[in-house]
């Protein structure tokens, strides 16, 4: 892990000189100011910071970031982001990615390295839709969608992003939204301070090809009711004057939400991000309908197991301790081991 | 009882039985055993396709073939003079190999009623005249083993698993091969049991003693040690040699290795052989499947590392995206394809060349790279070696074309001197190039090798974003220009097509010949042999073998025009001929088997005898 | 789905003339007999069965079902049997795969046909090995675990196969053993019965390069205290004389197992294949410790929702159905459709 | 005001503004009134990369250009006569491009300071002296537009947003066009807001009654229609003459299609197509990855269906390992790709014709497959035919190369009769093919075609079993036998390789040509192009052109060598001609451009000439 630096950075020196090129109205526009303001407050210097992304609108993101940076190829951001974590523990990694890139073909390296927990920082711009192939449906978008690809309306059933990294065994997962910037920062705040992947769905408003798709979360007339902002240690209230709660019936199977003047005070659920058994927070991932009523944004889980990196680095030290040698005199040796014999 | 003891100048032998009978370790035994005498080597492990089969059956049959001599030799031997069969099945599968006069040992205890059946023999070829043409000799080896084991305190199925280790005895008496290496190799073996130490050695030497006192062996035959360059040497298969030369890169460039990898037969051992080296800084990481691989190599080298990725055919078809991303980063990248039979999974243990096509022309766009084979085992120490150079220098992705035969088969190797290894350090950029002093300039190119800087994170003002759309000269920046594209297109081109490699050389020890014989990779051992073969009967013949696929050497085009005929023999369907052809314009001759299989040196000869003859 | 048939078949029929090539004491040989004594049951002719498979000792499957079958490239089952399915709703589609080729390689393919819900019954053999290539880890080996490929232990956590396939929405998630023949059965018959994908997990032994890894659940002095049998309508209890039994505790974040006597009956979880919300079948599938202690066995989850092939059959149907002209002159008339003009 | 009316014979007109100015919308429209005219057209748009970059800037130009002639032209012309340029980035963009004399129409009301200075226009290029060359017409385009639509009902923003209807009713002036099918295009798109198709009727009629009456439109154009064949036409892009070349496959085999995609530019179109014909039966579906789509799409094949895979070319190496295995499967599957410039993402919104070789020879083992390339838009929808036909019949994967340039750019359609298109029925196997009447050899073939028998399930008595694994000749039982794998290895070769295909014609007017151009897919337009101009030069050239290009037609060799020279003109670095040379041996002229742009003929015509001087 980075160790922080003396240097006060600003946000104007997270931007780069390229010229941002969203829709105008993008979404992504917002991620980015907040992300740019908020990576000062890292205290890692710029050129320790790493930006890899595929393809996608969201993953042109790292050329607006200057740090280092890779636009890599569609869906394999984790993949190459793994082999810079691992080999180089020094270095900040952050993945950004989208829907279709990280959930459609990049599936496998996404849960692949959420299993291994690498220590990544994976930011998905959930906007539902493909925005680069301009509107093509994606993996989240709700069944029957009209899209150019489904003229007729789509077949298949939405992942839910946070139900899937769970089920790959990731070991921090959280949710926010790109138009409140002070949310968005405090879930990247804990994913930064966690070691090992940080998996984070932030939803993403693209304009053009799904204009509103989060509207019901962010319209201060529904927002309020529609939203669970979860807070570590708090009971998990919400609504005007908290009149919904969240609780774990005996009987039942999973976590519900009910009126608050309907349940006794210690029946409500305290939100522990730190539970070890993921079903806890397997079972808030479920609570959304698909009217985005009872959507918990925050941090889900954040669970302390060793990260990828820090195993492979130990095992490389742990190897390399005993060396006295030379690298070449280990060579040598390598070369010459095993039966061999000499010709005078 | 004073045998006779007959001199040979080679010989071929091979061990086969059931893939439980140890065969490749009784052959890798008596390999050991031959080296240290000094003869010169060659091997061919040949085993069933994945998985065991049901005992007995022909397509579990497993065998292992060492050819020695007191000369040097270049391949594994076409026709054996020995076949030791454990079994019917062992037997039926590789009677056809064996020239008439040849010698086969069988394990009579095997050949029941039912394990006759399996392989559909209807009555016992030990028994009717099927062997007549060779001089069989019958040995109870499984109840001699059991017998010779009475006393010891072993289980009955470890007293008879130990039967390889009398074949080993008796073969190891038969040709008066030193065997304390394989004393030792057993007590480090079984050091947990060390009752199963004492039966082994005891079965070797029930093996030996019964060569020594059994009135059928009536001969015993010596080669004597080959006049080798004097040095220390060691036996090795290619892979072990590819994971060596890839471990010596690491330390001859000062950087650390990295090895995205995914298990594919047949170069999943270099992933077994690397991730025993940490200490030398080898990173390795088992990848969920190729593409990560690929990826997770080139993340690394975009760190700093020496990324390296190993596969099998099948695998580079699906790394071909990252390998074009690879070309548009320019980052240093090591692609291993140990090349087996295709298309699709086609049959995984068996040998060809036929990713040739890919690994020059298998990815989308113009998306050239270096492209290089070994020739040998031991060549692949050192083709990893300049696969390495040519990736960190010129910053390129580098296919490394080997295939099942080298990477599997063996031969002594005279050990280099690390100090004579290539250097291969590398500077990273570490300060702006911009012409302003301040500016950073990822794609500003070194104006000899046309590289660019490699300036790894964590360099502290030169923070820079690369990726896979195209780039503007110099800035790196995003451009759609056309001019510039072109620029770049052709630019990448010649960034591979001028890396200076070594001209090809050309043996003729005649000095007249009109033909030249063209291979590449692992066809050199045959290829040679065969030219042996047919200068053995007076004629003249020229032999050149290609190294660097991609670029060429630069001597090529004139060497081909200098002889009246070109004949490539490839095991495809004239994949360099038809680089070749193109390139040069010379109506090269293709000879072409794709069985799988080596090219047998006879086979290969008779075709060149037919060239000559033409010409 | 197939319709039933008349002619009575038996195991004997689906047998291929082709020698089974697995090495002898493998769970794969036993898992062979189960199902092809299972299918008869089915009443499905052979001809309308299909097994498709990738590359592995277990994806050899397919040649030695007297059915139609294709043994094709490494983890890429699902996606070939999807395209089989869903042009070819008349015929029974079964996918067999190990862990490495579904979890590893194939992990994408897996978890988007159960999201898609595709009209496919899979059978994970999961032998928490690479068999076929000898002997590597795969994604459902322990931490630590020495293979020729980690000789220091691997370093990453494995999936469990049952969380991934329901965070990946899956709407059948099962589990059985290779040795135990009629619970086999009768997973398979359930999987059989369920419209969508039904996926299966069945513990394997591979005898040559992770012997025992199941033992604790074969052997019979563990057995019984070690495995979960899962009963619909039945409460959850197990352990001679059912001294165990698993609970929903209220102030707790999951399910967890107890001293049945120290609990009241009502507060045993009684089991329900068919709740809707996943949450309650993922908690089920994180009982099971590093031990293999608690391990449930039999159908987790069994809800109904649309399968891919009949969303998407259903659409081309109501396409078809206002089609009054032969397809030649539909064809015409596409052609000649937009702006047309004619010149004399 | 009468105005002058001049005769012309062929006119290039360019639309470019921001990508938010419904530039392509406005160029199709003009298109479409143009075709109604009869004249033969030719279109190429071109549109910004990917994303919509922050208006007025010059990354989000957008323009679509248009050639429009009375007599037959082969491309969308090299250099505009005129072009709108509906803000300072539209004519910063574009001005290099146009010839001195060109006419620029200008919305003078986008030439603020502010969008000026977006460009880097320090002073107004209408106040300075840089158009002095050019006859440049400054119109309030917005101003205007919004002042003709001050009486309706819409918004200031609706209004501003009817420019270009106000720009397409001054050129339909200008080019006295037919304008009703503008008219009731209109009506259609903005059947649900009336208030629409009001404002923006109006804004054309203003744009056209502005032509009439202003002075600095002094002279009107005629373009004659173009002798054409009789019949009815339809204007059409390659991207959708594509799509319905599958649908027209799907009707004429009489089998269901199935198309497995994952969108990526510039092939989505085709996706998006075929998902409207669902009630032909065709089944289209959104694969996760391109590994799931051609996975799914040979699932699909396997099924009875004919499976299609579209993509480009970071989709064709996704997808090469399944392709391999495809061709051990042997059974149909057709793969398009709408090639884009690379290598990885490279210019995904430009063309290129450099996946040539990835086509050929991008797989491991020797994995051949059919490949052919459609020459121009409307030839796409027959080449879709002609894979297919070729998939079913000869049961092999076949690659259709299409490009950008064809993809997007339209001609006028002649449509076919559907009863003269191939009959594409296919005979699934019903019955046992062994000897013995009653075993079914899956890999039994067709001595004629080579063809294995296609045996679907749900057909009782046929179960089988095939897969990647090398397969034994007739049985298809998996085989390890190195005769049999050789065997097949060059059966399958054979397969591709005799595949019938019509000779190659040889266009060459004067029948003296001594040098002949070469070309494949959409070089066709251009090359012809450059043909004619070096003809009325009073030179003789002979041109053909490669649809085929694996098998190749037979007479080509004999061909090639009938002329002194062979220039090949490609979109990249030689990929044909490399074939060509390995083949034929024929010192074949390789010509490159590798700009993302097609050809311009001037250019070609001027290279032919500088070849001709040489021969
Ligand atoms: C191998 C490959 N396949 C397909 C594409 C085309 N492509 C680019 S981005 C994209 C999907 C974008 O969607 P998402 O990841 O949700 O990002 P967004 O644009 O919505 O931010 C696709 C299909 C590609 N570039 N490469
Ligand atoms: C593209 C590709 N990569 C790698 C391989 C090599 N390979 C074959 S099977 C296998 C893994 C087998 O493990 P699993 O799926 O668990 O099956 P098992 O043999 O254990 O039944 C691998 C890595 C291959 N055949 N193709
Ligand atoms: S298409 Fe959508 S996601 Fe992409 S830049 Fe535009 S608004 Fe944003
Ligand atoms: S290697 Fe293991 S899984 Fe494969 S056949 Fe042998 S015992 Fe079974
Ligand atoms: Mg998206
Ligand atoms: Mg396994």
């Amino acid at each position: 892990m980075s160790e922080p630096v003396a240097v006060k950075l600003t946000a104007k020196d997270f931007k780069s000189d390229q010229e941002v090129r969203w829709c105008p109205g993008c979404g992504d526009y917002a991620i980015l100011a907040a992300i740019q303001q908020f990576m000062p407050e890292l205290n890692i210097p710029r050129e320790r910071t790493v930006f890899v992304s595929g393809i996608g609108c969201s993953s042109r993101f790292p050329y607006y970031m200057n740090t280092y940076g890779m636009h890599s190829i569609h869906g394999r951001a984790p993949a190459i982001a793994t082999g810079l974590s691992v080999s180089r523990p020094d270095l900040s990694v952050w993945v950004v990615t989208g829907d279709g890139d990280a959930l459609s073909i990049g599936g496998n390296h996404l849960i692949h390295a959420l299993r291994r927990n690498v220590n990544l920082k994976i930011l998905l711009f959930n906007n539902r839709i493909y925005g680069l192939t301009k509107g093509q449906y994606s993996p989240t978008s709700e069944v029957g969608k009209i899209t150019k690809s489904t003229p007729a309306g789509s077949a298949d059933a939405p992942f839910n992003p946070l139900s899937l990294a769970l089920g790959a065994e990731a070991s921090f997962v959280g949710r926010t939204i790109d138009s409140d910037r002070k949310h968005l920062q405090s879930v990247l705040r804990a994913a930064a301070e966690h070691e090992g992947s940080a998996f984070v769905e932030i939803y993403q408003n693209c304009n053009i090809f799904n204009d509103g798709a989060f509207d019901q979360l962010k319209d201060p007339s529904t927002r309020d009711d529609y939203l669970i902002r979860l807070e570590h240690g708090q009971p998990i209230t919400f609504g005007a004057d908290g009149r919904f709660c969240v609780v774990h019936p005996p009987g039942g199977f999973g976590l519900e939400v009910r009126d608050t003047s309907s349940v006794r005070p210690e029946e409500i659920v305290v939100h522990d991000a730190t539970v070890t058994d993921p079903a806890y927070a397997f079972a808030l991932s479920r609570l959304p309908g698909l009217d985005l009523r009872n959507t918990p944004i925050g941090v889900f889980r954040s669970v302390d197991r060793p990260s990828y990196d820090s195993v492979v680095q130990g095992q490389l030290a742990a190897a390399k301790a005993t060396v006295t040698e030379t690298p070449e005199q280990q060579l040598a040796g390598l070369l010459g081991s095993g039966d061999t014999w000499t010709i005078v | 009882m004073t045998k006779q003891i007959r001199q040979l100048d080679r010989v071929v032998i091979r061990f086969a039985g059931d893939s439980g009978d140890g065969m490749q370790l009784t052959g890798d035994r008596f390999t050991s055993e031959t080296a240290q005498l000094g003869n010169d080597i060659s091997t061919l492990p040949n085993f069933p396709a994945e998985i065991r089969a049901p005992a007995g059956t022909l397509p579990g049959v497993s065998s292992f073939q060492v050819h020695f001599a007191d000369y040097d030799i270049l391949t594994p031997g076409d026709a054996p003079n020995v076949l030791v069969a454990m079994n019917p099945a062992a037997l039926k599968a590789n009677l056809a190999d064996l020239p008439r006069g040849a010698d086969i040992i069988v394990n009579t205890d095997e050949f029941t009623k039912r394990n006759l059946a399996k392989v559909g023999y209807q009555t016992s070829p030990l028994d009717d005249d099927s062997l007549a043409g060779y001089v069989v000799h019958p040995v109870a080896l499984t109840s001699m083993t059991v017998g010779a084991l009475a006393a010891h305190q072993v289980s009955k199925k470890d007293a008879e698993r130990s039967k390889n280790m009398f074949a080993l005895g008796l073969l190891s008496w038969m040709y008066s091969r030193p065997f304390e290496s394989t004393l030792r190799f057993l007590e480090r073996k079984f050091a947990a049991r060390p009752e199963l130490v004492a039966a082994n050695v005891a079965a070797f030497k029930a093996g030996w003693n019964f060569g020594e006192t059994t009135e059928d062996f009536a001969v015993r035959y010596e080669v004597k040690p080959a006049k080798m360059q004097p040095g220390t040497y060691r036996n090795i298969t290619g892979n072990a040699a590819l994971s060596l030369g890839l471990v010596a890169a690491g330390v001859r460039s000062g950087l650390p290795v990295f090895l995205g990898a995914y298990p594919i037969t047949p170069a999943s051992d270099i992933l077994h052989e690397l991730s025993k080296h940490k200490r030398f800084g080898v990173l390795t990481m088992q990848a969920e499947d190729e593409i990560a691989a690929v990826g997770a190599a080139l993340g690394a080298s975009y760190g700093g590392s020496l990324g390296v990725t190993t596969t099998s055919g099948p695998g580079v078809a699906l790394k071909s995206e990252t390998i074009s991303l690879a070309v548009a980063l320019e980052l240093p990248l090591v692609i291993v394809d140990v090349q087996r039979a295709g298309p699709s999974t086609g049959m995984p243990t068996k040998t060809e060349q036929a990713d040739l096509n890919m690994a020059l022309y298998g990815r989308h766009g113009e998306a050239p790279i270096a492209v290089i084979a070994p020739r040998s085992p031991s060549d692949c120490f050192f083709a990893a070696l300049e696969a390495a150079r040519i990736a960190l220098t010129y910053r390129t992705p580098v296919i490394l074309l080997s295939d099942n035969y080298v990477a599997n088969g063996s031969e002594p190797w005279l050990l280099p001197d690390v100090e004579s290894l290539p250097d291969l350090r590398v500077e990273f950029a570490t300060k702006p190039n911009g012409e302003d002093g301040t500016t950073f300039l990822p794609y500003l190119r070194d104006p000899e090798t046309l590289a660019r800087p490699w300036a790894i994170p964590g360099t502290a003002g030169l923070e820079h974003r690369i990726g896979g759309l195209e780039k503007a000269d110099k800035t790196g920046d995003i451009s759609y220009d056309p001019a510039n594209h072109d620029f770049m297109v052709r630019t990448r081109a010649a960034r591979i097509e001028t890396i200076p490699v070594p001209d090809i050389e050309v043996e003729d020890p005649d000095g007249d010949a009109r033909v030249l014989v063209l291979g590449w990779g692992s066809t050199y051992g045959p290829i040679g042999a065969a030219c042996r073969g047919v200068r053995q009967r007076g004629l003249s013949i020229a032999q050149a073998h290609l190294r660097h696929l991609a670029p060429m050497p630069a001597n090529l085009g004139e060497v081909l025009r200098s002889y009246d005929k070109v004949v490539i023999p490839e095991m495809n369907l004239g994949q360099l001929a038809h680089v070749i052809r193109a390139r040069y314009l010379v109506d090269a001759i293709s000879y072409n088997q794709v069985r799988g299989l080596p090219f047998t040196a006879a086979e290969l000869e008779t075709t060149l005898e037919e060239v000559l003859k033409n010409v």
